[in-house]
């Protein structure tokens, strides 16, 4: 069984002895609503990413997940709990160690598409043809080459989106955050997209945590799920993803990704 | 469709990485506490009293020109037990009123209008654009002969002064709404005339709003000028009136009085928007 | 009411009344106690006041046909008239008698003005004073740096030392003399250079001259009980300038009122020095060197004493 | 999660479509002609000055109040020749310049902190919002002794009219900024005040050019009341000059003048606006 | 093969006999960039959609899609060629027939979600009772009842995209144009919400047209796929979908499903 509780997979990691490049502890956020109430939104909250590491996070619409990527990021407070990067807290201290890609398209629409991907570098000491090298292999990277000098109100959805990952896999985080990054993107970039991202990461030192709405998606990037219930939002389960860490496209019909699949929709449809 | 992809080498891990360190006094959008918000605006309206009662006490200036706080108090106290400035602060709030909400009438509308046809911008723009930079005053004889010298030639002179900017500003509104919002509007059917009132009216309405707010100031600057024409009280009147006889203090009375005033009107303005607009975002508290 | 009926004032007091403006000068007290003290009404008048703050806007107000009588200096009735030559001046309110000057620094005689700042407004009669000082020294405008500012500004800019000389009136005359260090050099006092009169329309003399006796009847009623120094007369001047009794009785004593006696006896009187005549010879003589009227103007033809004379 | 779903029964197929009839005139954000245009522009412009001349010829109002347009521009014509009127243009237009780029130098900064810090807020806004309703003519006499009467004090009468409603201006378009554009920078590694310069600052570039677009009628309004001061020259001067001497067709002629000049810089700024954000929406054309 | 040309499949519909609900007649489209150059984004594009047909409409990021979509809802005029709905032209004339979920969130931010769902129907002459049952109905087809009254900016974006459906639904189009509508929806959800239009789809006469990046929901859901082409968009192929009208969710593993599921991304990947 692949699925386990978050004690057993805490102990499993002491094991491992190695401390987490991120962790998450008891957090909590609610927002007032009409009246005295509150809607507790994240309750308790614990999780630990581990550097290198590739992790999903699943759950349904308007459960929560958004929330939390923004509380990780430091952009959004908490009610309560902490946020540790390599045990440092964080929380509520947005910084370049976490990048993050947006769910909605976060543009400058005053830049031009090499503007916007050089957008962070400006704020390291990098000196112009250093920049100017490294915008062009990711505008290589997500094929917008043609689109250097276009400004966002130019571009069409998907190819904005395209442009928001290359600014902040340009910006060399230490974590990378990404609120459903390819929702917008066709299927075939979405592939290329994700065999990119494994590409870089099996060769970078990046830890990701990702939030999706394709399990599948899920499954053939990470090495850990994490289903999130609904109403409050908790981690309801955490799937280890069992599969050889270097994966091709066709893994994906392979028998034991579709078990892993089936056994994570199954956890979703359970609540 | 996208070219081959090739990952660079790993990068040095000695990336510097740089966070944002926290901040309360120069947070952005951030909580402000309540507290050190009440000691700023105090602080902020104390500084510039202190600096004239020094400034008057130590009679850096003559007082005839600047008189301390306290005679300029005492001064509106004795105005306002014989000079009955009550009656004043009355006669202009109802001269603002009128004018400015005349101003709103037309203005809103036609600021709509320009911002939403273009047809009403090529016509409206270029009368809008050259009499705005027209000097009211210099329409005075014309008002006089026309609406003679009641209450509605004040009234207009305070309409004409701030209507032209609520145009102007309202029409600027309009265009920062998306091309899609009034795109939805018509694949449900709606019209010109239901994207206007459906979608373009709610759309601009907090706009609208801050554009109210900053264009009444306007409307009791126009008050002196409208006063000049043979209005018997008011508070413009009383300052131009005390001019004459270089009673300075009186003047300052009057004029704080039209601060304090406008700054009531500002926030009680700030207050209902955010009452009137609770979907709007609240960027603060 | 009182009077007999007359063919040349047909309308009756109450149907049509007199529209008479004035602005705040404390000449024009007899205007404001006879307003609030209701002694037009008892006159049997219908006397509608018209209170304005500066006199230009009181000039158009009478141009545009929205006043009847209005309270003028000399100077800015000349002028009116010029545009409406169916304007009269029918009675002599007052002489400045010290409430106007010029206040100076380091100037002991009008030669000494030579070259120094002044500042003063464009208007007549104070154009009218600076010029009838400088005369003195043989000197003319354009031997001074002028500014021109309205005379509260040109008084501030005396006090805070800005300009060496410049015309006002008071209060800012004698405050600001002392506070720029300079003492007053001139003033109006004992003159008839600086005259306030009262304008009528022609046709109202033809047509309504017993209601327009009354009119001044009920302000010689008032100027003798501001002469008097009545309390209630000087409460009510007060009133209207937003000063007390007290600064009023003060302000007086820079003015020479004029009842309807001395309107008779001297105002209109073309033999006296001192009279109106004389003063409306060397206004429009400054009116048309000044280019303030584009056509010469004869002296007769701005005034009419058929009111005053039939008192 | 979802609730389980039942569809409705089909409906019956008589649903009356509504369609958005095509409209030149009235058309929203779509193509406009620009030949009715420019058509609509000069009716726009004619149309005034035809009721004008009607208005003036038939002598329904006395010419002392309303001169003939021939009348007028003769008067121009006379004072272009004989009395400099060139040497007031250029005058009025320098004032106007050196106060309302202070005002900007000023107004935009301020205007900027006070959107962006909640602190700023605090501190300014109050004291903004009070000062910004005392009518400026309260304060000549101040500015007289402390600045003086050369073309200082004329510049900072211009500058006081208009600074604080650039600021307040600007502050409302900070507000404008959804907050992912600054989240963003933040966790790039920008700090406030990379936001501040990177992020806010041309943001709201559009909005300030905009600002500044409205509020330098402002400047113009308020040269009429700097020229008061020991003026010399410019059109202001001449308009109060002419006034006293009750030339309307002077007065006339220099309003008409200054309407003019600000048609000039209205379409002027709009084309520098179009110009300098070429990333902005062109909603039109 | 189920790969047709355009001429073949005119031809089998021809002896439908059946007039098309929509039409697409040499639909061309180009932008005018810096200098004096065109973009062309769409070429000569020919469609036809027969009524109570599901359509889908594939292509890579960037190559026009939505452009496409716009020109047929009427709101972008296109450089030449003409919409025809019954045959009737409309091009240019946006109306209540052709409903729109549009590609960002659209909902009006001072409306509550009810208020969002009623926004058509208020240009029908519906009574207040009857517009409440209709936004009930589809507050609960979303899920969203609970947030009935909450503005926008309150929700998720998920929830938001959601409650565009909605309204758009509540609306009744003939022709339904779907601009990626579930593309940020969290799995189940979205296969919640497929389920739910092929539902309404087969119990209603509306007549859709899907894009998707999504190629296993464009097969799941649609009679006919067509494959758009890059730079200039042009309708590079057509899909016929031969599975049983009546689908249930299991059917994407079936192996008919998975066979022309590899075509379709055979296809997108010649080009
Ligand atoms: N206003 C415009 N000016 C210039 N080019 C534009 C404009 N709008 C869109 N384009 C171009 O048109 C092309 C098609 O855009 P469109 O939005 O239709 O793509 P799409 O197929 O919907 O993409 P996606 O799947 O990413 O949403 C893009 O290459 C875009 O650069
Ligand atoms: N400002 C707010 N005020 C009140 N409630 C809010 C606010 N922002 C978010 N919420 C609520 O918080 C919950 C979680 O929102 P969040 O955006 O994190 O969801 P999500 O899991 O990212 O959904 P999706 O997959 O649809 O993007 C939602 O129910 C939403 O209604
Ligand atoms: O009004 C006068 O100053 O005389
Ligand atoms: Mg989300
Ligand atoms: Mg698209």
């Amino acid at each position: 069984m692949n699925s386990r509780t978050l004690q057993e997979q805490t102990s499993v990691r002491l094991l491992d002895r190695q401390a987490p490049k991120l962790s998450i502890e008891h957090l909590s956020k609610s927002y007032p609503v009409r009246g005295d109430r509150h809607l507790n939104v994240l309750q308790d909250i614990n999780l630990e990413i581990f550097p290198r590491e590739f992790i999903c996070l699943v759950g349904a619409s308007g459960c929560g997940k958004s929330t939390l990527l923004n509380i990780i990021a430091g952009l959004t407070p908490p009610s309560s709990g902490a946020v540790l990067i390599d045990g440092r807290s964080v929380t509520g201290k947005p910084g370049s160690d976490r990048g993050m890609v947006f769910q909605g398209y976060t543009l400058y629409p005053w830049l031009t598409v090499a503007q916007n991907i050089a957008f962070g570098l400006q704020f390291q000491q990098m000196s112009k043809s250093a920049q100017r090298e490294k915008v062009g292999y990711f505008l290589n990277v997500v094929g917008l080459e043609k689109f250097a000098n276009s400004y966002p109100k130019q571009l069409s959805g998907g190819m904005k989106q395209r442009v928001a990952i290359a600014r902040a896999l340009a910006n060399e985080p230490a974590v990378l955050l990404m609120d459903e990054p390819f929702g917008a993107l066709d299927a075939q970039t979405k592939e290329q997209m994700q065999e990119f991202l494994l590409e870089l990461w099996s060769k970078t030192h990046v830890t990701v945590l990702m939030i999706t709405h394709d399990v599948e998606e899920a499954i053939y990037l990470s090495q850990r799920v994490y289903v999130l219930s609904c109403r409050p939002g908790r981690v309801q389960s955490e799937i280890l993803v069992d599969l050889p860490e270097h994966r091709e496209l066709d893994i994906k019909l392979a028998p034991e990704f579709v078990a892993i699949k089936r056994q994570v929709l199954q956890l979703m449809r359970q609540e | 469709m996208l070219e081959s992809i090739s990952v660079p080498s790993p990068k040095p891990p000695t990336r510097q990485h740089r966070y944002l360190s926290p901040s309360i006094f120069w947070s952005i959008r951030q909580g402000f506490p309540q507290r050190l918000s009440w000691l700023l605006v105090a602080l902020s309206l104390a500084l510039p009293l202190t600096l004239w009662t020094i400034v008057s006490s130590l009679q850096l200036v003559p007082p005839t020109f600047l008189p301390t706080p306290l005679a300029v108090l005492s001064a509106g106290l004795t105005m306002f037990a014989e000079n009955s400035l009550g009656e004043d602060v009355l006669a202009s709030c109802g001269r603002v009123l009128a004018g400015f909400v005349l101003a709103a009438i037309i203005g809103v509308p036609v600021g709509l209008a320009i911002g939403t046809f273009y047809s009403m911008d090529s016509l409206f723009s270029p009368i809008v654009g050259t009499v705005r930079y027209m000097p009211i005053t210099g329409f005075v004889p014309l008002i006089i002969i026309w609406v003679g010298l009641g209450e509605p030639s004040k009234i207009l002179i305070i309409t004409l002064g701030v209507v032209l900017y609520n145009i102007i500003m309202v029409a600027d509104a309009v265009k920062f709404i998306p091309n899609e919002m009034i795109n939805v509007a018509y694949t449900m059917g709606a019209n010109r005339w239901d994207v206007l009132w459906k979608v373009i009216v709610p759309a601009t309405f907090p706009s609208v709003l801050d554009t109210l707010r900053v264009n009444i100031s306007g409307a009791w600057n126009f008050v002196v000028i409208a006063e000049l024409l043979a209005a018997q009280n008011g508070l413009g009147f009383k300052i131009i009136q005390a001019q004459r006889f270089l009673q300075t203090d009186k003047v300052l009375f009057c004029i704080v009085l039209i601060g304090t005033i406008g700054l009531t009107i500002d926030y009680g303005l700030k207050w209902v928007s955010r009452r009137l607009t609770p979907w709007a975002d609240q960027i603060r508290h | 009411k009182t009077n007999a009926p007359d063919n040349s004032s047909a309308p009756t007091a109450a149907s049509a009344p007199l529209v008479s403006a004035a602005y705040n000068w404390v000449g024009y007290s007899g205007h404001y106690v006879s307003v609030k003290k209701g002694l037009f009404t008892q006159e049997g008048l219908n006397v509608q006041d018209l209170f304005f703050q500066s006199a230009s806007e009181e000039i158009t107000a009478v141009l545009a046909g929205k006043a009847d009588i209005a309270w003028l200096t000399s100077g800015d009735a000349i002028q009116t008239i010029a545009k409406d030559p169916s304007l009269k001046i029918a009675y002599l309110v007052d002489y400045s008698n010290g409430a106007d000057g010029i206040i100076g620094r380091n100037i002991a005689t009008p030669k000494d003005a030579k070259g120094k700042n002044a500042a003063r407004e464009n208007v007549l009669f104070e154009k009218v004073l600076l010029q009838a000082y400088l005369k003195q020294g043989g000197l003319t405008e354009a031997d001074l740096k002028i500014k021109d500012m309205e005379a509260g500004a040109a008084a501030a800019a005396f006090g805070s030392k800005q300009v060496d000389l410049a015309v006002t009136y008071e209060p800012y005359l004698t405050k600001n003399a002392k506070l720029g260090g300079g003492n007053i050099i001139f003033s109006s006092k004992d003159t008839n250079l600086i005259a306030d009169v009262v304008v009528v329309r022609d046709k109202l003399i033809k047509t309504r001259s017993k209601d327009l006796q009354s009119y001044f009847k009920a302000v010689d009623k008032a100027v003798k009980l501001v002469m008097a120094s009545d309390p209630e007369a000087l409460k009510i001047s007060g009133d209207k300038m937003g000063v007390t009794a007290a600064e009023v009785k003060e302000q007086l004593a820079g003015v020479k009122l004029f009842d309807v006696a001395a309107n008779k006896t001297i105002a209109f009187d073309k033999s006296n020095p001192k009279s109106l005549i004389g003063n409306l010879e060397l206004t429009t003589k400054a009116a048309e060197e000044f280019k303030f009227v584009t056509q010469p103007l004869k002296v007769e033809s701005l005034y009419d004493d058929s009111i005053v004379k039939s008192m």
